[in-house]
């Protein structure tokens, strides 16, 4: 469950990205963001994964205030969360199979556990083929897949995805978004940014959408509802 | 016909400092190692292994300055060799009173042998120490050639060894009490001027010890830094993959030890190289001054002190590093 | 309550070495040079006013690698004036004949200050050397009191200045045949010791000048690397937008000189605090020795070529790094 | 004018990104470029501003063979093509208008005249406000539109773009489409590669479409013809 308490993201250029927003995500339900450019969908990303600390406000996840990790903690609450980044942050400098490997190198799993693991994500997202190349040989939208790849690799309780679809075409979208749908039915809590309004409204999950760092609506089934307290 | 890339236009491409290649292993996977420690050591070698010219040039630099450290340090313990040498073979002369006999003479011979550190013990009767004078006197000694009697005493030659200049005073105010010493006379001009050339040495050493020893922190902080700016967007992302303290530092002092031990043993190699070279000097002065001097290699010890300090000190820069560029 | 960011892992973020801050500048519009060398020379100090630790710990350590050298060279134009002047203040005697009489002695007198570099000519009578002869033999001097007439005859002494050993030689050679001289003695042992001294000195400063040297032009050419890795991006980015080589290569050969010249002056600074604190050694030494040694500092012309040898050795690290890490 | 005679690109790894391709765009025109992720699409482009070299075949621009440039005549080619990366290239320790004022920097303009085209060209992508921030204060949109900016700031005759509207919403994305339209109609020649079959529907500029390395055919005014010789 992650729930945000009237939370303010004022950044040092003293914009504010994310105005008074409250929100919960209930364990295991799938969200999609939306909004313009700009709207603050990102910034309400990272203020779940802690790249960035609500200037005013609460988020909390798993019953926890991110705020008040120790140094410690943080990355126990990071390694329950995969995030694929808007720009991938995949390593260049290595394959495709050992980007993907290093999550779970991170997490501490076994070993031996690890290469078969990583081998049945890669063929999910369809990169079976493609695992000892460098991403620096891939294309756009292949890498935004080895970021999927990683993101779930450790089957994290929860799954934020920054505009997974925003490099691929509408049918390899709809393959990724499948791919989350499958997770979310095995009891993931996702949370998808995107600025396609088409694919959000393709599956009948309830969709928030935000304007200028506000939540204007949550739409569900095609209804609109209004912003939770 | 073979495919060309121009697409990066630095060798770091997008990676770490070496350009990214397309690899397409036919192994089925690379070995992913378990234990926390061997990965951080696999981390840290890679660099080496992968024959960055930063690291073994840093490496050479490293060995380098503690060579320089390390050769002061051998000119210094040589320094004090020659010095206990000079010290030690000191030549104590001890005259007897006019009219004292061979039979006197014997006694305080047997007093002196019986003394700690005395060797080469002779007896100079007064015709030797007028033959010997006369050596001395050069052009002038025809002078003495007017004599009618030999006016020179008895005297007592002998050597001390394992004696520091305090404890060669010492015996020599002894032996001035025996019955029938005249004056007892032994030479320092030369341990004192040996021991301001080492003065001037150990100054200048110390001076420049302590600098070279900052300056072997500073470079591997810097070829640290080189690495974990190379390294900023794997950290970076290994932080939000939630990777913990332990696990990104690690390497780097595993990197910085690694460097400094490396450093250490290619000064111990070039202190070596430098100290069989010297000997050829060395000959030449032992030749020139007409003594034996035996120089010493650094001692075990030593040894294994200089690489625990280029250790240290190889850690000690990876952790200034760590500090100053990997804000956590 | 400020916005805190927890965002970067690393200082360097994105970006370079630092910190990407947000900037939100009252000024108008940052300035454009829009002179290239000004722009390459903008770049190349940028670090330094950055205060870049990296690139100011590798100006020290290159401060210190010349200092080292500096204070080599330092050592031996020293060691070499010193043995100079030992061997032009040599002291040279010339004994007369018996019977030669003090109109004789004054004709030789005359006749050696006509020679070049002759200072300090000092007539010894017979007596004056009988003292002296006393004072030399100590304790055995009582015999000479027994002599009934000073068998000692005239003496002369005098020093040579800028003459090396061979022409001090001669010069004893050529007062030999001066009517009523009988034989000429003058001292070069302590400068044969001395030579061998400076022989080991220039040895081992040469071995490591060498190294020194070498190591500098590595040290500047691995911050080059640090900085060409830092902004790799950038260089490539500049690729494609069009930038020709100069544009991208200037800068660095400018950051290298930059770091060579300021390391040569730290140099400077550095071996002239040495040499001020090496004075009162040295004072002890002359006291020890009984000499006055005039150390003298590197000469004008010295110093520019240190400074000139740091410059070259940047310059030659920056090509080496482009060479190695800019791939084009 | 943009040529390739037959042109066939092979990556290190073996695998063939553009086969056997030939297509002329005339001076002036205006061509998307669709097609599946993988499809070859920004490898197309790559070719044109020679970051990658053709394995076989010929790619001529402006009369040109760009694989004979001298290391000289590289850099001019270049200054002649606005490039809008897939990835965006930014450069995050610089400010917006220092990235945009690069361009023309690297390009040797007036010093006097930088400051004012480079406002003026941030002012028309909408980034008038934000000139003076770092990239890594803008959202991932506003981030795109700085590479546009800095890709059209010295009017170059050619502009190529990757994925220019991925991370945009869908107004967002026509503006940027009607201000490369607006380029066109000044006489530059655009090729536009995008997933976004609607948008690129919606202009009345011909679609060439690629399928794993080859062109399948172009779309003029909604009507497909062949591949061109
Ligand atoms: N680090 C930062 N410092 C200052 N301002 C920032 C920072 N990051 C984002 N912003 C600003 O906050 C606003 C929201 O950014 P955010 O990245 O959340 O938008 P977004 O909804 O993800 O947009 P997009 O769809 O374009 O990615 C933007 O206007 C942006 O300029
Ligand atoms: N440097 C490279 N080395 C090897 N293979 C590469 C390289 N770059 C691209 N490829 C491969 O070539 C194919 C075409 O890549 P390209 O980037 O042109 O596709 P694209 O049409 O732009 O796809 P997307 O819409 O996902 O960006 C891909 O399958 C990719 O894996
Ligand atoms: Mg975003
Ligand atoms: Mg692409």
């Amino acid at each position: 469950m992650i729930q945000f308490h009237n939370v303010t993201l004022r950044y040092p250029t003293g914009y504010e990205a994310v105005k008074k927003v409250s929100l919960t995500l209930p364990k295991g339900s799938f969200h999609y963001l939306t909004g313009h450019s700009g709207a603050g969908k990102s910034s309400i990303l990272k203020l779940i994964y802690r790249a960035v600390l609500p200037s005013e406000g609460a988020v909390v996840v798993e019953g926890r205030n991110v705020e008040q990790l120790t140094r410690r903690q943080l990355p126990m609450l990071r390694r329950g969360i995969g995030v694929i980044f808007q720009d991938f942050k995949l390593l260049y400098d290595r394959t495709v199979f050992e980007n993907v490997a290093l999550a779970m190198e991170v997490a501490g799993h076994d070993p031996g556990r690890i290469p078969g693991q990583v081998k049945r994500t890669l063929q999910n997202v369809g990169l079976g083929e493609r695992m000892y190349y460098n991403p620096i040989a891939l294309s756009g939208g292949e890498q935004q897949r080895v970021a999927i790849a990683r993101a779930t690799v450790n089957c994290p309780p929860v799954v934020i995805a920054d505009e997974p679809t925003g490099n691929l075409d509408k049918e390899m979208g709809r393959r990724i978004i499948a791919l989350l749908d499958a997770l979310h039915q095995q009891g993931t809590t996702v949370l998808l940014a995107t600025h396609d309004l088409d694919l959000a409204g393709e599956t009948g999950h309830p969709r928030i959408e935000m304007r200028e760092g506000s939540i204007v609506g949550i739409w569900r089934d095609g209804t609109a509802s209004g912003s939770e307290p | 016909m073979t495919p060309r890339e121009t697409e990066s236009a630095t060798s770091g491409g997008r990676g770490g400092g070496k350009r990214p290649t397309v690899r397409r292993t036919t192994k089925t996977e690379p070995l992913i190692v378990g234990n926390f420690h061997a990965r951080s050591f696999r981390h840290a070698w890679k660099p080496f292994a992968e024959k960055s010219l930063s690291h073994w040039t840093t490496t050479l630099v490293i060995a380098l300055a503690l060579t320089i450290y390390g050769t002061f340090h051998l000119l210094l313990v040589n320094a004090e060799t020659v010095l206990n040498q000079w010290e030690s073979s000191n030549l104590v002369t001890v005259f007897m009173q006019r009219g004292v006999d061979r039979n006197m003479l014997a006694g305080v011979g047997k007093a002196i042998k019986g003394q700690a550190g005395v060797t080469h013990l002779t007896y100079v009767s007064p015709k030797e120490a007028l033959i010997r004078l006369k050596g001395m006197m050069g052009e002038e000694a025809k002078l003495l050639d007017e004599l009618e009697e030999n006016p020179l005493p008895y005297s007592l030659e002998f050597r001390v060894t394992g004696h520091n200049r305090e404890q060669v005073r010492a015996l020599a105010r002894e032996v001035g009490t025996f019955p029938g010493v005249e004056t007892v006379s032994y030479d320092h001009q030369w341990a004192d001027r040996l021991e301001a050339v080492v003065g001037l040495f150990r100054y200048v050493g110390h001076f420049f010890s302590l600098l070279l020893l900052a300056a072997v922190a500073l470079i591997v902080s810097n070829t640290i830094k080189l690495t974990i700016i190379a390294r900023r967007d794997e950290m970076e992302i290994m932080r939000f993959l939630g990777a913990d303290d332990a696990f990104i530092k690690t390497p780097f002092l595993y990197e910085g030890a690694l460097q400094g031990l490396l450093g250490a043993s290619g000064a111990v190699v070039l202190t070596g190289v430098l100290y069989l070279g010297a000997h050829g000097v060395i000959g030449e002065l032992n030749r020139s001054f007409g003594i034996m001097l035996s120089v010493e290699f650094l001692s075990i010890g030593q040894l294994i002190l200089l690489v625990l300090v280029g250790a240290t000190l190889g850690v000690a820069g990876a952790l200034l590093s760590l500090a100053r560029f990997l804000e956590v």
